[in-house]
């Protein structure tokens, strides 16, 4: 397409735009109102998504070893542990620190354990984490079989239902991103559709008089493009401003963080800018077609 | 030979035989009056030229090619060596007049500076002189149909059709409209002209075929037209 | 006195002065003609009668009720007073034939029997048995123009107000149509006709307003026109 | 209005709806997809409140008992506790029970607390539970003060935060459902709008010919309820499905129940229906009155 032309469809959208107001208006605040809904869907879908994988990271693995382990013994079976694979990190918990962490549990200061028991009933322990919460179940498994390993535990139980929830939490939170996506390309569709019926008869006209399909085409793919982007720009603009002030008002809830890398965020913000550009297109692409053919 | 019509027929989805076994031939250069009653197919006929409406049956050729056969992509092309006057005038409401005018050019990829010198002389020639800057919306029903001819003309096209033009124009308009489409035929286009304007009819001496029910019922290149 | 103007000028919102200083008095049962030039302001003059457009300035009475201060709730019993044929047809593109007439006769309000009676009544006086099914996109321009006659007469209204109803016509269906409007003015109704067919005029011997740049030039109530 | 007129207009309505295919689709599909998802939001609202309502209802006092207080004490500071505003619930927790349930939360069978202790540390306790939750850390300093009551618990901090959390995620969610209404408010009538404006010719010539707004008005109004219910209809039927076979799938997670009552669908599904309707009638009225002004 020669440099001409271009500039030449574009200044013909242009005018369109600015001559069926009615049409303009009702395009762009479909597509800003649809972007608009979506992004927040996105955004409360990332938070989840993030506060999921903190609850999952937490889950981890108990090691008790047999009571008369000698310390040497007991660092061999930190290494033991530190080479299966899937490990992240291994942490020693004596049994004092044990002691300490129940009698914290049951009420400090309120009753003195140490003093109530004449000598300490728990063992010396090992704390581990692993890269991928999922395999601590398999983990869990192999350290038991390990020499001076008493027990393991997890919370068995509790860590399959947690991991029970997060799937379905993912789940559908994946299966309403993706209806608001259709339900965002078949409204703005919907609405452009309408648009172009509205002026049907003009594309008619123009087919009358020797108009290619493309020569009609290009102006009401730039209103697309303009009407998608344009929408889309507002909608980032409320999301932007509605997301700060959302930062700053929960902060209250230092325990569940909400994302706020500028960089995760800026992508967001492209990406629903290239959304609504792309949904532009595609809804005059969709829709021109059945009334070019004349 | 520039439109030759082989037994064409016309009967709508709905129906209703429009065209009725139409033969006929247009040389290169002629002016041809289309007459006949309200509801005869005059406009029918008209839009086959330009594959508006396609025949039921029969054959159309134009500078021999087939319109009947014709490939989608082959559309436009003919009908940019057409100028097209129609009965309803189909201007784009939202465009000015010259806008209007400057379309029809824009769509055949004349250059920027034959539409800015071109555009300003047929609204003048047709008499909108100062009506350049109105919408559609804002002109008399005579003043539209001027428009639609200006756009007609504005390509210098090899064959003009034009579906009762005058119908909205007074007596003096019409004759400086017909003066004009003369002159242009005097220039070489074939001029097709339906029209239900006796006096016009009378006064050209050109050829006149008659329409009724579908059928050609006089075609008469004398021109001597009397009813 | 049915219908009286008082120096009413009509300036539109782009600044067209479309009709300048015009007194005018139409008496119960007249038969008038509007002529002159296209532009000359017949379609904006025809427009103040039902209010579609106020004056700039000037006062009009219909039957001694101002229609400029009129309130926007009593222009409907206006319109409803009158049958209006409008020079672009203004058919309802998605009723039929019988249902576009119906529905004039539903607006004001007429029995279901009623309605059933006169609609193919009047779709016969203007020619068209036989296409009362079809939608006006299926219809010739002269097919689809008497659609519109035949709605504006349905009603059987006081004033009947035709803005160029024959200009898509042959001369033998004009004609009809013609002596189908005299003979609702001979059983009482005002009829306001804008026309460009002098011959139509010539014939008819009725009161003739010349109109030029928006003024009238002649109201000659004789009907002895000549041009 | 008179029986003749309503039958009229109704006809008159099914008619434009039978031949204005494409206005006709466009306007249900836009609503059932708007109500689609405003009933899936609220729906998912309704469970999230539900389950939070789960997790502060599980939100308990524990009080300790001194370790000399005697059976009939024990008995007077039960009664004394039901008798304060707000106590919903009393169960007394015996020191043998107490730690039966702590050698559980250690890992059954792995250690024998009862064979490694010489006396039971552990007191006697009762468990406490509130009539609202929220009034649990005014309650507890209440029991606090009882003669005989040595310490209480309720999670400090751990509630504090539950409370903060399903403070906030009611907020986002009325916040988001309120959001999403608008937005069918807004697309609905955006959509019926165009649909009009598609027919601002036709209008603005039954003005001309006589007909009042009213006449002109009511096939439209009949036409926004017709459209409005059926496109709500449609998602009804979309949304009872999908959530019964959710509901089918998802019993697995039997800890976190579903909303099945069918009184409590059934009222969301009529609400919905009303919603389309008013909103189909609303959008037409926003949206006639500036085509009727000829
Ligand atoms: N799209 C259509 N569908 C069905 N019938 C049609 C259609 N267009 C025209 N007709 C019918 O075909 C016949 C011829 O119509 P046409 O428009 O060719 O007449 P015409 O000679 O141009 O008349 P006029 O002088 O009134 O314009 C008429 O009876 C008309 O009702
Ligand atoms: N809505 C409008 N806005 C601005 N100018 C208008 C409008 N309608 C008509 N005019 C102008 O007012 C003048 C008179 O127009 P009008 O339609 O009354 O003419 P007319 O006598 O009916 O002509 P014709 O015979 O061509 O129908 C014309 O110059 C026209 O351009
Ligand atoms: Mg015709
Ligand atoms: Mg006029």
């Amino acid at each position: 397409m020669r440099m001409r032309n271009i500039i030449y469809f574009i200044k013909e959208a242009m005018k369109s735009l600015r001559r069926n107001t009615l049409l303009t208006f009702a395009t762009i605040s479909t597509a800003s109102i649809c972007i608009l809904i979506l992004g927040i869907a996105v955004l409360i879908t990332m938070n989840a998504s993030q506060f999921m994988n903190k609850l999952e990271s937490d889950v981890e693995i108990i090691a008790y070893m047999e009571k008369d382990t000698s310390g040497t013994q007991i660092a061999s079976i930190k290494d033991s542990i530190k080479n299966i694979a899937g490990v992240k990190e291994v942490k020693f918990v004596s049994c004092e620190e044990a002691l300490e962490n129940l009698q914290e549990s049951l009420g400090k200061d309120k009753y003195d354990l140490k003093e109530t028991l004449e000598k300490n009933p728990l063992p010396d322990s090992y704390q581990i984490k692993t890269v991928n919460p999922h395999d601590v179940p398999e983990i869990a498994k192999r350290i038991e079989l390990l020499a001076n390993v008493k027990a393991v535990t997890y919370g068995k139980g509790i860590v399959e239902r947690l991991f029970e929830v997060t799937k379905w939490v993912r789940l559908v939170s994946i299966f309403l991103i993706g209806l608001l996506a259709f339900g965002a390309i078949f409204l703005i569709a919907t609405t452009i559709r309408l648009a172009i019926y509205a002026r049907r008869k003009e594309i008619y006209l123009m087919k009358l008089i020797g108009a290619t399909d493309g020569f009609i085409r290009w102006p009401f793919f730039i209103e697309g493009i303009i009407l998608g982007s344009f929408g889309a720009a507002i909608s980032i603009v409320v999301l932007a401003l509605g997301y700060q002030s959302l930062i700053v008002r929960m902060d209250s809830l230092f325990f569940l963080p909400l994302i706020t890398g500028q960089d995760a965020l800026l992508v967001l913000y492209i990406s629903l800018l290239i959304t609504g550009m792309f949904l532009g297109v595609l809804g005059t692409l969709i829709s021109i077609n059945r009334f070019l053919d004349v | 030979m520039l439109v030759q019509f082989y037994n064409v027929s016309k009967i709508y989805p709905n129906g209703v035989k429009a065209l009725d076994d139409i033969s006929l031939k247009i040389d290169r250069g002629e002016f041809l009056f289309l007459m006949g009653p309200s509801g005869a197919g005059k406009s029918t006929l008209i839009k086959m030229l330009f594959r508006e409406e396609k025949p039921t049956r029969g054959q159309i050729f134009i500078a021999s090619r087939s319109v009947v056969r014709m490939k989608r992509s082959e559309i436009p092309s003919l009908r940019r060596s057409m100028g097209i006057v129609f009965q309803d005038f189909k201007l784009l409401e939202s465009k000015t007049v010259s806008e209007n005018v400057a379309f029809a050019m824009e769509v055949v990829g004349a250059r920027n500076h034959e539409i800015k010198n071109r555009v300003p002389e047929v609204i003048n020639m047709v008499g909108l002189k100062g009506k350049e800057d109105a919408f559609p919306g804002q002109l008399s029903g005579g003043e539209q149909q001027r428009v639609g001819i200006a756009r007609a003309i504005a390509n210098q096209p090899l064959i003009l059709i034009a579906d009762e033009p005058t119908g909205n124009l007074d007596i003096d308009t019409s004759n400086e409209i017909m003066d004009l489409l003369y002159s242009i035929n005097r220039k070489g286009t074939t001029i097709i002209m339906a029209t239900h304007a006796r006096e016009i009819v009378k006064a050209a001496h050109k050829r006149v075929i008659m329409l009724e029910k579908g059928r050609i019922i006089t075609d008469d290149s004398s021109g001597d037209y009397a009813l």
